[in-house]
């Protein structure tokens, strides 16, 4: 099995089944997993679905550093990180992150800050695709930038 | 020197391309930038001085004061809005 | 469906099914879980499996106390706790929490704090079996009874 | 007065019982230990001052100066080690 995992795809993912894929290891306790979806509202009320456009080559690398930074600041025996990109109706999962330890605050303080490097490092951008067909490119939240904050 | 430039997001859309090959002489990302906006419309405004954007030379981001060499892929992007 | 919910048993649970039912309500775009796992090492190395004993009634109270506790401090539309009893085998899962928010940081906070408190204030006591049929009875961490302190 | 009294994990292993009925003028939950710890063995040596135990009043946990009243469901048992 391949611990560290990331992947960059259009198709739908399985959490039960990534979370089943880091509970095999018997010294892992404790497996936190991060679930986002496309939520109906953002910058806007009457959002239908998004349209996620990523940096091929960069975006895998960015995710494969952010995991290092992670490694390095807890005890982390497995990790996977999914993003999808593509056109993703209102409800469906944009991202996964499954992380897993020996010990709880590990596997949560790591999930928490791979979400969080994620939404400020990795080349994803969104656009809100509305209801009536208009689509706009969602800007930069200053609450994410803020996230990253607390843990340097 | 030549560089290969990738624009993404809103930039793609508002410069109309989302890459091109560049025959240039500048020296930094700072000089580069200066050469765009010199293209004037959409390409002074968005790369304007106050503006938010990123810049990545060879997939990993850097400072505007980072040098270019010959080939490097240099992208140019709105902050990320991922997860 | 039903949004807090409790439940205590000795069959096993689908971590995906868990997670997808807290999924569909479209004002929700953060879901985090917690899976904790029967490890090989607790008091011991030699761990086999463990024999998970409960206080009926009182459990179901205590859990849902706990939840009460977590919607009073967090934005939380959704949690779900499933904790096992009886005998669990090396690898096996023992409790599931799930929390679903439109804020990642609330999902996140809440489902740490529900694992913390379901650790010190649900009465469900564990005993260990050892590969030699010896069994004892595991001891209260003191790490856990300090990780309640930091929500204090 | 009436009391439900239930043990668990070490504590009804010890006491070679998961629950009793027991009659008591015990007013609180401190003199109900003081009178289960005059039982001796492994009543006076579990249920000692220092040791770490906790109880439950009708399913919910109280300290040691709690009222008792009749018909009271009491548990006694160590600290949990769930999840």
């Amino acid at each position: 099995m391949q611990a560290f995992t990331v992947r960059v795809q259009q198709e739908r993912f399985d959490s039960g089944v990534e979370i089943d894929r880091l509970s095999h290891n018997p010294a892992c306790g404790a497996v936190v997993s991060f679930n986002g979806l496309v939520r109906d509202y953002g910058d806007r009320q009457d959002v239908a679905a998004l349209q996620l456009e990523h940096y091929p080559g960069m975006t895998e690398k960015a995710l494969h550093t952010i995991i290092e930074q992670a490694r390095q600041r807890w005890q982390l025996q497995a990790a996977t990180i999914i993003h999808r990109v593509g056109h993703l109706p209102l409800g469906e999962a944009i991202v996964l992150v499954v992380t897993a330890s020996s010990h709880r605050k590990d596997a949560f303080a790591a999930a928490e800050f791979l979400m969080d490097f994620l939404k400020t490092e990795a080349p994803f951008w969104k656009k809100e695709i509305l209801r009536d067909g208009s689509a706009h490119w969602v800007e930069a939240k200053a609450s994410d930038q803020h996230a990253i904050g607390r843990w340097q | 020197m030549k560089l290969n430039i990738l624009y993404f997001a809103r930039l793609k859309d508002s410069f109309g391309m989302g890459s091109e090959q560049l025959e240039t002489d500048a020296a930094s990302v700072d000089e580069l930038l200066t050469e765009l906006r010199q293209r004037g419309d959409n390409w002074s405004c968005e790369l304007a001085a106050g503006k938010a954007f990123r810049v990545a030379r060879n997939q990993e981001l850097v400072r505007l004061d980072a040098a270019l060499g010959d080939g490097d892929e240099i992208a140019i992007f709105p902050p990320v809005t991922g997860g």
